[in-house]
């Protein structure tokens, strides 16, 4: 029984906490979260060279073979420097589901280039009317011929904007929340039929409403596959951000309590009040147990436990990543006092990401109902 | 035991809901959700108050107050609330107005009463300092005398408005001996002076509402000080004294809660309504028992103060608990949003960003958080409801 | 607008309080609880004498006229002092059920009896299933002339061991769950057919389990009233031992903020910590604001608003309730340390009774989901 | 990362299983059913574990432990709790059997540890005094050397069980000079010396377990003395930094929660079983989330203890969040229980009751209040953490 990262592993995640310290300070970034597409085409290249797009891709593709305990050694990294690169959008969400369709000489080639930096992807699944459910689909998918036409709307696509291919949840047959008859398609970015309209979030992510009509797309998996898929996916990249927001409590939790051991009020460093120290306390134990929920989800999957097991771990690591992510960073902001509430310090920015995190793929109230609904049930 | 109005309490409450069908209008609203309109809609809607006399309804009634019974007020600010009107800029009715006919001299009485119930002039707050925080009394910002005037250096912090503002009412060190209390003097500054840098500061709701004001070399003339040298600290307490009661924001808590209940009502997940979530349903009940409660605690506050006692020891409750709960809303509809209350609208229209309150619910989230920090920290009420109320 | 007392019901409140302070410190009560009715004859007598078992009653039946603020008056005080009496169970119970029952000369007598104090009550309500819903009854009532015969068990009924007259719910049609076909009797406490098992509950009151054979019964409403007689029998009652609770939390707050002022831990007074300051702080206002909300729905009843807004208040009202009582006990005892373990303090005994009281007529989160239906719902 | 068990830690798991099952039998499971039956079934299983050499796993080999690694510790915990089998009696096996292989001399060791072992004695602990709390430096309890013994006199208080026990472990005051750490000894007393008294301290589940032990003129061989005189403060401060990983009690509280599951499957409200109540599954799965999350925290210390590194940081959290979910579950088990959760059992039976688990999760929720007051309190815990492991 251990909880260590192999020398691999920790070489990886040294990697990237070094280029945060290097190369990614709060204004550096700012700098590049100012670029147009939200994030630094130069980085982009850098993580190529690294080979931290090749992680999650197995090595027969050319990848790392990277598991969930290698995407959460890079994405803890990555959430204290708050990286801004679309690491999770084009690798683990649009790889992963590339690399979990059907083999084809195509699939190979688009995996190559995701790796080597030349092609980003995104994927398309929530909708205007969707919330959080993956089979709440009203985009349609006609065939034709050995192709699909596919028309509707998808909403706040992460990084549809910079990706050159995205990957569409589509419905071939049955009715809007139908969990049986959604499927995949691959689209070009510059499609005929597809417009976009760009937004900016909270945390400085550029997405994109999309609306499609008729638009040309190839299938990469069976008619009724497409909801399993994105369910495999929204596994992984819960873990993955769980791993990210637990980089972002850790970073939140010491600059706090940095601020509170040299904020003088009243004549005393307000880290000598009990009551704050009490309060800090908590938000100690909450990162603490966010990292042991956070690797209970990660072993279960590295140890291959059955997919109930997992499903039952996953929605408890995200119903607790809500309540941690509300409790630190509302507590990191109040302990600040009017520092916290300005843009001028990282704290907001840290905060801002956590509430982001929290509502990707279903918040902590949604996830912990399907936590009692899994673990009552059993 | 007796919660029923008056008839003429009744009446009262009649002529407050014509006034406000008439003044808060149609026009006026959609004008208010415009961005950028907040200065004119406030100058505007004051200005209606004033028309009728209710800009300051709780002055004395010789400088223009309307000699309104708590009760009266009580009534008012439900009326206003429940029509989405909003409450006065505070810095001018609420704040340097009642020190001014209180200590003020009547050439001040005279210059500034009438301008700031009509509106005429933007008043901010000079209190807080970089680096003093809840700790008022350790204020360094200097006011030196050199003939007819003081000569002021050092800087302001989380200065509301004060883009907007012509005058600031500012707390300033006279003398440096004694207590660190009684070397304060309390001055008001023309914001146009030459000397004077406001300088913006974004807030995590990516807005511009706060301000650094410095001050280099910035003549004021004495006889914009108020009351006596040294003395400003007492003028400045005995402002807490006052409006005791709308820091709960019980009505505008009572109005967003109708209205987050109404959203959860239309936003469905998965065939489900919100608003038939289990969960959601229970936050949302824990936060309404709590409101329905801080409404009665509010109304015990009004009842002593009608009867011309102290405010009482449940007034302690009304910021803390009022704050928790306009926390908690902002909370709810944020949550409520789902994945379009990460979003950033600046700009885009509700169709283009496929959701009509993600936005809203963002901001109001994200500027909700000072409500535990300005006017007194959390911590810093407890402490005082430990020491005053508990006696530890 | 005014929340005072008038005149008469302060001097009402002053004469309990007058009576705790002289008559019922802890070593009296401790005295009193440890007879076998689990109160005192002698006090009850002299709660007669002093009108306080007149209070509910209409003037015309030789009674107080008072209403909830009065009842709320005095129960504040009996909550203060800890009173065993049985004055909810036997006066405000048995009855208030008897005063709204259909008017007859035996009615009236027995209404007179219970004022001077020569006749108790009580009322049997929950089944060993039922919980907390009221309707749930399984008790039987089948006609035998102008009468009834009852069979069935009656769970925990408060004062059944020194009642006189018992009022029990029974089906007269209709199954176990059915809303409709219940109606309330009256028997004898010595009624042929009836066995009583008696047990303590935590706060020191005598129950008993009835177990009925036959038991010969007049029914004192309608074959379809009687769970809307309880329904309003619950709403008057919850003020009360919501006004029970208020005394109670007051005394327990006073209590602990006492002790932190004097205790010395560390060489100075532990109310000197901020932490516990500001816990300190958190429960007078878990008081207060209970103390609001118990106004709030005395003020409902006594102004006869809607019977939807009086449900509303009175759902509110007891969610509350549970709140506060958990919070404030539990702190009460966390911050007496060791003492606040013991039984010889009276801080357990007081965190007892409010917890009964916490279960009486459904917990916290039985009402709170009352509360979210019927206000959802509005 | 791994938690997987090793191929022999798997076979060490089937002979505890085995071990168990023989020895934690239907007889004495169902005599600890029994009230009153405590010390007797305590000491039958504790001898038991003792005829297997698990007496005291931990110990060094050479006074009788087993040798075990944390993993082997973490498996048998996890069985034994999921079979409702006790954990040891912690006076002599956990704590003043290490104090006494640790500190005490050779004639002591052979006197004493294998009686422990073999729960042929039952040990109680005198630390915290009367007015002392968690203040424990101060206590008052004095030692005069007189000869060959020590004179005891003063009072020990909260004394778990001394009504049953024929001897005390004890810190005693031998000096008032220095720190008032440093003039407290660590000194065995026999319980049957003349002039102890032990009085009964009911709690406020109405039962006794604790008790107020009065010493006057009471007389102690010198040579129950552990240690040197005035070192008993860092003898027993030692003792805090074994058995770190119990205190979270993971396995019983998993144990405590499977059963409320259970329990609130078959209680019915209204036609609907309490597990389908939406409040009470969101209570349920709060709690069980935070013990899923605190199961991997114990493991995490477990892992770092396995290298021969210290237990980490993460080990502060193992009492605080341990008895606060133990907490919450006797409050779920007690609301469960609804109107039956009040009543006193006393020697009725359940069907005179109307219900099985009412008595039980009273007296459980009542006692699980002492969880977060003893053995260092919350407040103490939170002010260790800040200061060792924030820095504060």
């Amino acid at each position: 029984m251990n909880f260590d990262f192999s020398e691999e592993q920790q070489m990886l995640k040294d990697s990237v906490a070094r280029f945060v310290q290097d190369e990614y300070d709060f204004e550096a970034r700012n700098k590049v979260v100012a670029n147009e597409a939200g994030f630094s085409a130069a980085n982009w290249q850098k993580f190529a060279e690294l080979g931290w797009l090749s992680i999650p891709f197995a090595e027969e593709l050319g990848g790392f073979g990277g598991g969930a305990t290698d995407t959460m050694a890079v994405m803890e990294e990555m959430g204290k420097g708050l990286v801004a690169e679309p690491f999770a959008a084009s690798v683990l969400m649009f790889g992963g589901l590339l690399q979990a369709s059907a083999q084809s000489e195509e699939r190979d080639a688009l995996i190559a280039a995701v790796i080597d930096g030349s092609v980003q992807g995104a994927v398309a699944y929530a909708e205007p009317q969707s919330r959080y459910e993956l089979h709440d689909v009203k985009c349609s998918a006609k065939p034709e011929g050995d192709a699909y036409r596919l028309s509707g709307e998808k909403s706040l696509v992460l990084n549809a904007m910079s990706a050159n291919k995205i990957i569409i949840s589509a419905r071939v047959s049955g009715d809007q929340n139908d969990e049986q008859g959604t499927a995949l398609f691959l689209i070009d970015a510059d499609a005929q039929g597809l417009s976009k309209t760009a937004l900016r979030t909270m945390d400085a992510q550029v997405v994109a409403n999309l609306k499609l009509e008729n638009v040309s797309a190839q299938a990469i998996c069976g008619a009724n596959e497409g909801l399993a898929m994105l369910q495999q996916m929204r596994q992984q990249l819960i873990v993955a951000l769980a791993a990210e927001a637990l980089g972002i409590m850790e970073k939140l939790n010491a600059t706090t309590l940095e601020y509170c051991k040299t904020r003088k009020q009243f004549g005393v460093a307000i880290g000598s009040f009990q009551a704050l120290q009490h309060r800090m306390v908590d938000t100690f134990m909450a990162a603490e147990q966010f990292k042991s929920i956070l690797y209970r989800a990660v072993c279960s999957i590295e140890q291959n436990e059955s997919a109930d097991s997992i499903e039952i771990n996953i929605a408890a690591l995200k119903a607790m990543l809500g309540k941690a992510a509300k409790h630190i960073g509302g507590e990191a902001v109040q302990l600040h006092g009017g520092m916290g509430m300005t843009d001028e310090l990282d704290v907001g920015h840290y905060v801002r990401r956590l509430l982001s995190i929290n509502a990707a793929f279903g918040d902590g109230d949604y996830h912990q109902q399907r936590f009692a609904g899994l673990s009552l049930a059993s | 035991m007796d919660i029923n109005f008056s008839e003429a309490e009744l009446a009262f409450r009649d002529e407050v809901r014509a006034f406000l069908k008439d003044a808060w209008n149609e026009e006026l609203a959609s004008q208010a959700k415009q961005p950028g309109s907040y200065k004119d809609v406030q100058v505007a809607w004051e200005r209606k108050l004033n028309s009728k006399g209710w800009a300051a309804p709780l002055w004395p009634v010789e400088y223009g107050g309307a000699g309104w019974t708590p009760a009266q007020s009580y009534i008012f600010e439900n009326e206003r609330a429940a029509v989405g009107a909003p409450d006065v800029s505070p810095f001018g009715l609420k704040m340097v107005g009642p020190v001014i006919y209180s200590f003020g001299n009547d050439a001040q009485k005279e210059r500034f009463l009438p301008r700031i119930l009509n509106a005429d002039d933007w008043w901010c707050q000079g209190y807080s300092e970089p680096g003093a925080g809840s700790d008022l009394a350790s204020l360094k910002t200097k006011a030196e005398r050199d003939g007819d005037h003081y000569v002021i250096n050092g800087a302001k912090i989380w200065t509301t408005l004060a883009q907007h503002a012509n005058w600031m009412f500012c707390l300033v060190r006279t003398s440096n001996e004694g207590k660190p209390q009684q070397g304060i003097s309390f001055i008001l500054i023309d914001m146009t002076s030459p000397g004077i840098t406001v300088r913006p500061i974004v807030t995590i709701d990516g807005e511009h509402h706060l301000n650094e004001v410095i001050f280099e070399e910035v003549r004021v003339p004495v006889e914009n000080l108020i009351g006596e040298e040294n003395k400003g600290w007492t003028y400045a307490k005995s402002l807490l004294a006052h409006e005791r009661t709308a820091i709960a924001g019980v009505a505008d808590s009572k109005r967003n809660l109708a209205e987050v209940k109404k959203l959860a009502a239309a936003e469905v997940n998965g065939g489900r309504a919100m608003i038939e979530d289990p969960i959601f349903r229970q936050r949302i009940s824990d936060i309404e028992i709590d409101l329905m409660a801080l409404e009665f605690t509010e109304l015990r506050v009004l009842a002593s103060m009608s009867k011309g006692n102290g405010p009482g020891v449940e007034s302690s409750l009304l910021k803390l608990k009022g704050t928790e709960i306009q926390q908690s809303i902002q909370e709810l509809k944020l949550d409520l949003a789902g994945y379009f209350g990460t979003v950033v609208q600046d700009g885009a229209n509700n169709e283009q960003v496929g959701h009509d309150f993600g936005d809203v619910a963002r901001r109001g989230f994200m500027m909700s958080r000072a409500a535990t920090i300005y006017g007194g920290s959390d911590e810093v009420q407890k402490n005082i409801t430990a020491k005053f109320v508990l006696g530890l």
